[in-house]
């Protein structure tokens, strides 16, 4: 039946881009077929996961000659069909209201649907070339999406360093899958991988890898393009590029390294739980000093995508030294979590864009009390915001309570390093939930919260019918997963035993909803019950308050320790709420300098100040790339201006040169 | 008989269009001679001669017959209404028209000439007659930069000439002892039947001094200095030939030397200088790309890069890489006249050839605009165009046999791609700017380009496969 | 006649035709430049003819008269008179001084012997010597267009390249007649061309320098 | 099951009984030590009743998350308290959140109240709310460093298997579990916003923290929030007890004169740690705002320090 199914997948992607030339600029003609199309994606990969088959493969005459087109599917694959078909499916559904938004919907259109199609191909791809067509399609199609606003300035600027980053990462990832082909001579997955290989080829792949899939997730310190380009797209192509297109990093990443690679390097997982653990960190600091809104959730997923990367880290970790069990669970809680990003990050992009839609702003500077006007989009945002916030009841706080139960396996390791290692990439991950959480305190409370800032804000009407309803549907995803993480695990089953050998929570047919409880060692975390528990609480608390206490209020003006200001101006920003922190954390990071303009006492002025952030990542690391390129490019360009005597002289050179190394060397 | 056809009609072409002074008659002959041997060059597919002394078709020129009389009609279709406008503004004079039709047609002669020629005299003769035909066209406008370009050409030219025919005539001493005195001496087939008997130490002198030679016209770094300007200032159909075919051409004649090498056990291994050329030309013309400002001049580098590419996979060897290499041989003249033919229109519209007067097209000019984007992304090696595939080949085999050299490969594709993005998003997005005239145009030259391309990179026929692949085998 | 003998002449010519490239190299004179060409292109010519003497090869022949007609009288004629049109008979500038040139020079006859007496070892010593004179004379000829300013003793430079290609053809034995052919006729065509050029270059500047022409050199 | 279910609930109610009475302790220790009267033990209570008694004012521009807010932090500040073992182990709902669950169902009550604090618009909420996600943000590595070193001695996150483990003895002196003991102190501090972090008893100061955020409520909604604080504090002083001071617990199962032994004893350290806190608050003075990364990064130091002995000293 799978076989159909894959076929299927593939014969509706050809049916389904071909409509592109049908529907011209239809919008909602294109979403709906966009939502069926992901649907019957979202369908696919569960009856793959659910029905445990082994995985099934089909090729095709096409593609790279001789090897052809080779597809497959398989528990890993099907997972992440499941994140990339559920995030389309939902902003598929956001765009049928949201492209009425919008503006130069021939600009949009074509490549959203090569987006779709080309995420779900490069996951069905069982050989180097179709990986890498996909793969580099996607990044392509994503581009132009991103150009899809391309009279600003800054867009411009962003597609560039977006899709040079792409190149880059595709390049890295083509040498690696080379390398890998080469002893076994074949770009077919099936065969790539069955060849043993020197240690060090290994780690020069492996490194590879990280380059290429780490450049396309947004690692630290490769993520510099992605702040740009995904606020810089429509705001259901910026969730599907943060909230999906990030998790095929992973995906690739994780094929080629734990599949493809015969073993792992011990250091391996060293550099990648560093470079993750500085990615959660250093990315939600990012984000707290942003004001534009979703830049700041840009900014998230690098964090969330560090999260998902210690999670890796540690399974591979811990299947270097045998410890297939924690191994698994580490897997299970990286798998988890990204798919909880990838609701959590559609949701509030999603939300963002019905804030853009509705007020034409980005800048939270300028928003406030959308609570009011917007009360569908605030309360899912707010349900966005706690669970991005990893904090329970909700989804994101299963994921990471599974990260730092594997963390707690982590003394177990042999390795002294790793021994340090762990618990301190465990104390970063703790910080950066802090962060995260102070984080969205900022977004909720500056935008949705307080009075307007602007006219916009304050005229501000609730979003359309379709995109409230995709928020919604992830919010309810938000909501249960985080009570019955069970349901998550169970599909997560095959998936982890193919990577990790085993599983740690053992499948069987009982353990679909009973019990309800995660437990590891002896620890155990139960969301049914401790909902269960808040309602019963929350319950007895209204009832006991309204019967004893005086039912009666009023609306007055506020009170502010007798200092009322009438002005909004005087209300926190989401500048002044980052201060404190980036006061502690900013001359290290950012090199921060903050300057107040006082004017004098006679010659009244409002008084300013000046912050100043600097990336540091960007200046010392790309700025004298950009800088050298430039410089030489400078240097040689005398060479297009020289007389025709000096060009013969060149040649006369090169002959004379070539005709020495003849005489003297041969 | 074929073989004859596609000799035959451009010579007719020659004679009879440099009599024709009227335009109308003159250009709808000047495209009906290119279909008319594009239509034997289709029928050359079918029944193939056998090889003489003089003519041979095989596997390795057949696509190269076919490819260069398709882009020959197609360019030829495009020039219709290019030229047209260019008499309308008064920049080719009746005179020059007349010469320009003949001129097109003697440069298709001698391309097809040069390809199926089985002989390495002929094969000269060939390439220097379409060689000094472009060199009058270059120079056709009359302007002080078009003269100046023509006369660079024309000198770097000659000196590349004077070396091929050296190094062809060393050629033949090296084979005379081995095969005997006189013409057969000279003919490929024989020539290589008896490659290993050749004299190495003479081989190898021969084709140092080939490579400089036909380089000279492939545009290898150094020896590219006439390829921008003579690209920039001729007319933009020339430039597209020039960067579609006789660059192709000129790298044919390289691969014929290059396989007798290959097939002689104790010659200089050309592979470590065609590889060492390649990069330098990748990354030169990389470099270049960053401060140009006239569009053509900004085509022209990047045929160098793309030579340096393809040159580069020659260089690596192997039957993938060099089945890379032919593709990308392919791929890229289709891709690149595309692009010139795009940007003809877009100079006339905008009556300029600087970047920076051009912005926003996509949106003031979809057709050309969007064209021009999926041909740099083409060119630029993104999927799901025939480059990608190319690419994908020549890196991958070279990054598991010369990973350094590779990666420095793939370094100056990097830069290359983020010079010409940046020139891309310069001129097709944003807002519009400066007026623009009505031109009559036809977009089906451009449109059959980026076709044929997209098929390409999904899915190559397999005679295609197995004509590269056997070709493949011989360079080794 | 002995073979020594014929070796010898053979020879001879070959080396007196490397010694009029130096010669070349040495002019600074318009007028005497093209004078010594035309001493190049006799040398030539009796090569050509020795060679089909020896050969028995009676297309040679027609070489050396093509090379006695065409180089050795047209061509210095037209160039004299082009000269004398233009008025730029004066002194060549020279971007190195004579000294250094005929240095070079003599590096690259070095060269060019090394290379080919390391090469040929299966060839036969006549046509191993008369291609180290080509080539030499080749790679002259190239120096001297890379080392001069003006633009006729450039293009003398570049017939005196194309003299000794057709030196290295004459040495080869049983070489067909169509390459010698085929270079006359580029060579006619080359001077059609530059004829046309200079003409156009006329209509536009009044000087034939190549400095002059490549004044506007590209983008800037 | 049964009897279970019903020491659990006495365990929630006890503890909302419970917790005014604690500040009352602190209050009255404070006063004593500075040779004060002090108001009665039972003044909390009065106050409570008092404000839930008064009419509520509510700011014009604040929204139903300012009225929701009060019940969740409440809720979950109330469930958070009574998952944590006071004077038995292994009730009926431990294995419901061990202790990263609890610490962050208090994360999520604090984020409410950090946005209902921005709520009403005005500065010095703000204020409020932006410091204490300072706060919580460099206390939250601390006390992941310190449930690590814990878990690593006991092998578990969850409480009552961490009491069990400790009342057995197995644990030993360690130097480590001091350094955490230290280490948690300081956190607890912090997070309860008690001098030298912050001061519960100023107003219209601007260095207040907790107060300011909740300025604008009045009536029953800062009824509950105060409610919440105080259970907020029993909450970290039987953690405390719980897994550095587990003697005298009862376990679910063993008789009812062990349920009476574990109640007092737990009154008892309760107490005791009370006064200890007001103690100490009497002795030190509020610090600068950006003092406080100090003291939480000499928490987070200490904690470091146990995981890092823990390894030497056992090599686990």
């Amino acid at each position: 039946m799978n076989e159909y199914l894959l076929k299927g997948l593939l014969f509706i992607f050809i049916f389904y881009i071909s409509f592109v030339v049908l529907a011209k600029n239809n919008f909602r003609f294109i979403y709906w077929l966009s939502v069926c199309y992901s649907g019957f994606g979202l369908l696919c990969s569960l009856s793959f996961l659910l029905s445990g088959q082994s995985s099934q493969s089909i090729s095709f005459p096409l593609g790279l000659p001789t090897t052809g087109a080779h597809f497959k599917i398989d528990a890993l694959a099907s997972f992440f069909l499941l994140i990339v078909n559920l995030g389309s499916f939902v902003s598929s559904f956001y765009g049928i209201g949201y492209g009425s938004h919008t503006s130069e919907q021939s600009r949009t259109l074509p490549f959203y649907i090569i987006f779709l199609g080309s995420m779900n191909m490069v996951l069905l791809a069982a050989d180097a070339f179709s990986f890498l067509f996909f793969w580099e399609l996607m990044s392509l199609s994503s581009w132009a999406l991103v150009m899809s606003s391309h009279q600003h300035k800054e867009t411009a600027e962003a597609g560039f360093i977006y899709i040079l980053m792409a190149s880059l990462g595709t390049f890295a990832l083509l040498f690696a899958l080379s390398l890998i082909a080469a002893p076994s001579k074949s770009y077919c997955f099936d065969q790539m991988g069955k060849v043993s290989m020197d240690g060090k080829l290994a780690s020069l792949i492996f490194l590879l890898a990280l380059l290429g899939a780490g450049s396309k997730a947004g690692l630290i310190p490769l993520h510099v393009w992605l702040p740009k380009a995904h606020p810089a797209a429509p705001s259901h192509v910026s969730a599907l590029m943060s909230g999906v297109m990030t998790k095929v990093a992973v995906y690739g990443f994780i094929r080629i390294v734990f599949e493809l690679l015969p073993s792992q390097e011990k250091w391996w997982s060293i550099l990648i739980l560093i470079i993750a653990g500085i990615s959660t960190v250093v990315g939600v600091l990012y984000a707290l000093m942003q004001h534009d809104i979703k830049r700041l959730l840009a900014y998230h997923t690098i964090e969330n995508i560090g999260i998902v990367f210690i999670g890796i880290g540690l399974s591979m970790a811990f299947k270097i030294y045998g410890m297939t069990a924690a191994s698994a669970l580490a897997m299970t809680a990286a798998l988890f979590h990204a798919l909880n990003h990838s609701i959590f990050k559609n949701l509030l992009f999603l939300g963002s864009g019905a804030i853009q839609s509705a007020t034409d702003q980005r800048d939270m500077e300028k928003l406030g009390g959308l609570i009011l006007n917007m009360p569908h989009t605030a309360f899912t945002f707010l349900i966005g915001s706690v669970a991005i916030s990893a904090l329970p009841p909700l989804n994101g706080f299963v994921s990471e309570w599974l990260l730092m139960q594997s963390i707690l396996q982590s003394p177990q390791l042999p390795s002294w390093g790793m021994k340090f290692l762990v618990p301190s990439v465990g104390a970063f991950l703790a910080l950066s939930a802090a962060l995260a959480a102070s984080c969205f305190i900022k977004v909720y409370g500056i935008t949705f919260l307080g009075r307007p800032r602007s006219m916009q804000s304050t005229v501000a009407s609730e979003t359309d019918r379709w995109s409230v309803l995709a928020m919604y549907a992830l919010a309810f995803l938000c909501i249960i997963f985080g009570i019955f993480p069970r349901l998550v695990i169970h599909l997560l089953g095959p998936v982890v035993r193919a990577i990790a050998a085993t599983h740690y929570f053992p499948l069987s047919a009982k353990s679909f909803f009973m019990p309800l409880s995660l437990v590891v060692d002896q620890n155990a975390y139960n969301g049914f019950v401790l909902v269960l528990l808040l309602g019963i609480f929350l319950f007895f608390i209204l009832i006991s308050v309204k019967w004893l206490s005086s039912n009666q209020f009023r609306r007055t003006p506020i009170w502010d320790c007798g200092y009322p200001e009438k002005s909004p101006d005087c209300q926190y920003t989401a500048n002044s709420f980052a201060q404190p922190i980036r006061k502690v954390f900013g001359p290290f990071l950012f090199a921060t300098k903050e300057k107040v303009v006082c004017s004098e006492p006679w010659y009244p002025k409002a008084a300013k100040m000046i912050v100043k952030l600097h990336d540091q990542i960007w200046e010392y690391l790309y700025k004298p790339v950009a800088m050298a390129i430039d410089r030489i490019s400078e240097k040689i360009n005398f060479l297009q201006f020289l007389t025709v005597r000096r060009y013969l002289v060149l040649v006369f050179l090169t002959l004379v040169c070539l005709l020495g190394c003849l005489a003297f060397l041969l | 008989m074929y073989l004859k056809a596609i000799l035959l009609f451009p010579l007719i072409g020659i004679l009879l269009l440099s009599l024709i002074r009227s335009y109308r008659i003159s250009s709808f002959l000047n495209t009906l001679f290119s279909f008319l041997s594009f239509a034997s060059s289709l029928l050359l597919l079918v029944k193939r001669e056998s090889a003489g002394l003089f003519f041979v078709v095989d596997e390795l020129n057949i696509v190269f017959i076919l490819l260069t009389n398709f882009v020959g009609f197609t360019t030829a279709l495009f020039s219709q209404h290019y030229i047209a406008h260019e008499i309308k503004t008064g920049h080719i004079s009746a005179v020059s028209l007349r010469f320009y039709h003949g001129m097109y047609q003697s440069l298709l002669f001698g391309m097809n000439l040069a390809l199926c020629s089985n002989n390495i005299g002929l094969m000269w003769v060939a390439i220097e007659i379409a060689t000094l035909s472009t060199v009058l066209m270059v120079g056709i406008y009359r302007t002080a930069e078009a003269l100046e370009a023509s006369w660079k050409y024309f000198i770097l030219g000659g000196v590349g000439i004077a070396l091929a025919l050296f190094g062809t005539f060393l050629f033949y001493i090296s084979a005379r002892p081995a095969i005997g005195e006189g013409l057969s001496a000279m003919a490929w087939t024989n020539l290589l039947s008896h490659a290993s008997n050749l004299d190495t130490s003479l081989l190898n002198i021969a084709f140092v001094f080939i490579l400089l030679g036909y380089g000279t016209k492939a545009g290898l770094f150094p020896l590219h200095a006439w390829l921008p300007d003579a690209h920039a200032e001729g007319p933009t159909p020339i430039s597209a030939v020039l960067s579609g075919l006789l660059l192709n051409v000129a790298l044919y004649a390289i691969l014929r030397f290059k396989m007798l090498l290959a097939a002689n056990p104790h010659a200089l291994q050309a592979g470590p200088l065609l590889m060492s050329m390649g990069l330098a030309s990748v990354l030169f013309a990389a470099l270049m790309l960053y401060k140009r400002r006239d569009i053509k001049r900004l085509f022209a580098y990047s045929s160098i890069e793309h030579m340096g590419i393809i040159a580069f996979a020659f260089g690596i060897g192997g039957a993938l890489a060099n089945f890379a290499g032919l593709l990308h041989m392919s791929m890229h003249s289709l891709t690149k006249s595309a692009i010139f033919f795009a940007i003809g229109y877009i100079s006339q519209i905008k009556r300029t050839q600087k970047i920076a007067d051009l912005s926003g097209l996509t949106a003031s000019h979809p057709v050309l605009g969007w064209g021009l984007v999926f041909g740099v992304l083409a060119i630029a090696g993104l999927p799901p165009m025939g480059v990608f595939m190319s690419e994908f080949l020549v890196l991958s085999s070279a990054f598991a046999k010369a990973p350094l050299l590779a990666a420095l490969l793939a370094c100056g594709l990097i830069i290359a791609f983020g010079a010409l993005l940046l020139k891309l998003v310069q001129v097709a997005f944003g807002e519009p700017k400066g007026t623009s005239t009505v031109v009559p145009s036809l977009y089906l030259p451009m449109l059959s380009h980026f076709l044929l391309i997209l098929i390409a990179g999904i899915y190559i026929p397999p005679h295609v496969v197995e004509w590269f692949k056997h070709t493949s085998l011989l360079l080794k | 006649m002995n073979h020594n003998l014929y070796f010898d002449i053979t020879h001879m010519l070959a080396g007196s035709m490397l010694l009029v490239s130096f010669v070349l190299l040495y002019q600074d004179r318009m007028f005497s430049l093209l004078n010594v060409y035309t001493v190049h292109a006799l040398v030539l010519a009796a090569a050509a003819a020795w060679q089909g003497f020896v050969q028995q090869a009676p297309h040679l022949y027609a070489t050396a008269v093509i090379a006695l007609v065409f180089k050795a009288i047209a061509i210095p004629l037209t160039l004299r008179w082009l000269i004398v049109k233009l008025a730029i008979h004066r002194e060549i500038e020279k971007v190195v001084g004579s000294g250094i040139s005929v240095i070079a020079g003599f590096f690259l006859t070095a060269l060019s012997i090394t290379v080919m007496m390391k090469a040929s070892g299966g060839t036969d010593p006549m046509t191993r010597e008369d291609l180290s004179f080509a080539l030499a004379v080749v790679l002259i000829g190239l120096l001297m267009m890379a080392g001069r300013r003006n633009a006729i003793s450039q293009v003398v430079g570049f017939m005196s390249m194309e003299n000794g290609l057709i030196l290295a053809a004459v040495g080869a034995k049983g070489m067909p007649l169509v390459v010698e052919i085929s270079v006359a006729f580029s060579v006619l065509v080359a001077l059609i061309v530059i004829g046309i050029f200079l003409f156009r270059i006329r209509e536009r500047f009044d000087v034939v320098d190549i400095r002059g022409l490549e004044k506007s050199g590209g983008e800037r | 099951m049964i009897k279970n279910l019903v020491f659990q609930c006495f365990d929630a109610f006890f503890l909302l009984a419970f917790s005014p009475l604690v500040i009352g302790i602190i209050r009255k220790t404070k006063a004593r030590f500075l040779l004060k009267q002090g108001p009665s033990l039972l003044q909390p209570y009065y106050d409570l009743m008092k404000l839930f008694r008064k009419e509520v004012t509510l700011p014009d521009s604040a929204s139903w998350l300012f009225k929701a807010t009060p019940y969740v932090v409440f809720t979950f500040s109330w469930l958070a308290a009574s998952l944590v073992p006071t004077f038995s182990t292994n009730l009926l709902f431990s294995k419901t959140a061990d202790l990263i669950a609890i610490v962050a169902l208090l994360g999520t009550a604090r984020f409410f109240l950090s946005l209902a604090a921005l709520d009403a618009g005005t500065s010095f909420g703000g204020l409020g709310s932006s410091r204490e996600s300072l706060i919580a943000s460099l206390a939250e590595p601390a006390m992941i460093m310190i449930i690590f070193t814990i878990a690593l001695v006991a092998k578990s996150t969850d409480l009552s298997a961490i009491s069990t483990f400790m009342i057995s003895g197995q644990a030993g002196l360690r130097v480590s579990l001091w350094l955490a003991l230290a280490s948690l102190v300081l956190v607890a501090i912090a997070e309860n916003g008690r001098i030298p972090v912050d001061n519960p008893a100023t107003h219209l100061e601007l260095t207040m923290i907790h107060e300011a955020m909740i300025l604008e409520y009045s009536g029953k909604y800062l009824a509950l929030l105060e409610v919440a604080s105080q259970l907020k504090i029993v909450l970290y002083l039987s953690l405390v007890a719980a897994v550095f001071f587990p003697f005298g617990m009862s376990t679910m199962g063993s008789g009812i004169s062990s349920f009476f032994i574990g109640l007092f004893t737990y009154i008892a350290k309760i107490g005791l740690g009370a006064s200890m806190l007001g103690f100490f608050e009497i002795l030190v003075a509020k610090m600068r705002l950006f003092k406080i990364p100090n003291f939480l990064g000499a928490a987070f130091m200490l904690a470091l320090l146990a995981t890092v002995l823990l390894f030497v000293s056992r090599s686990l």
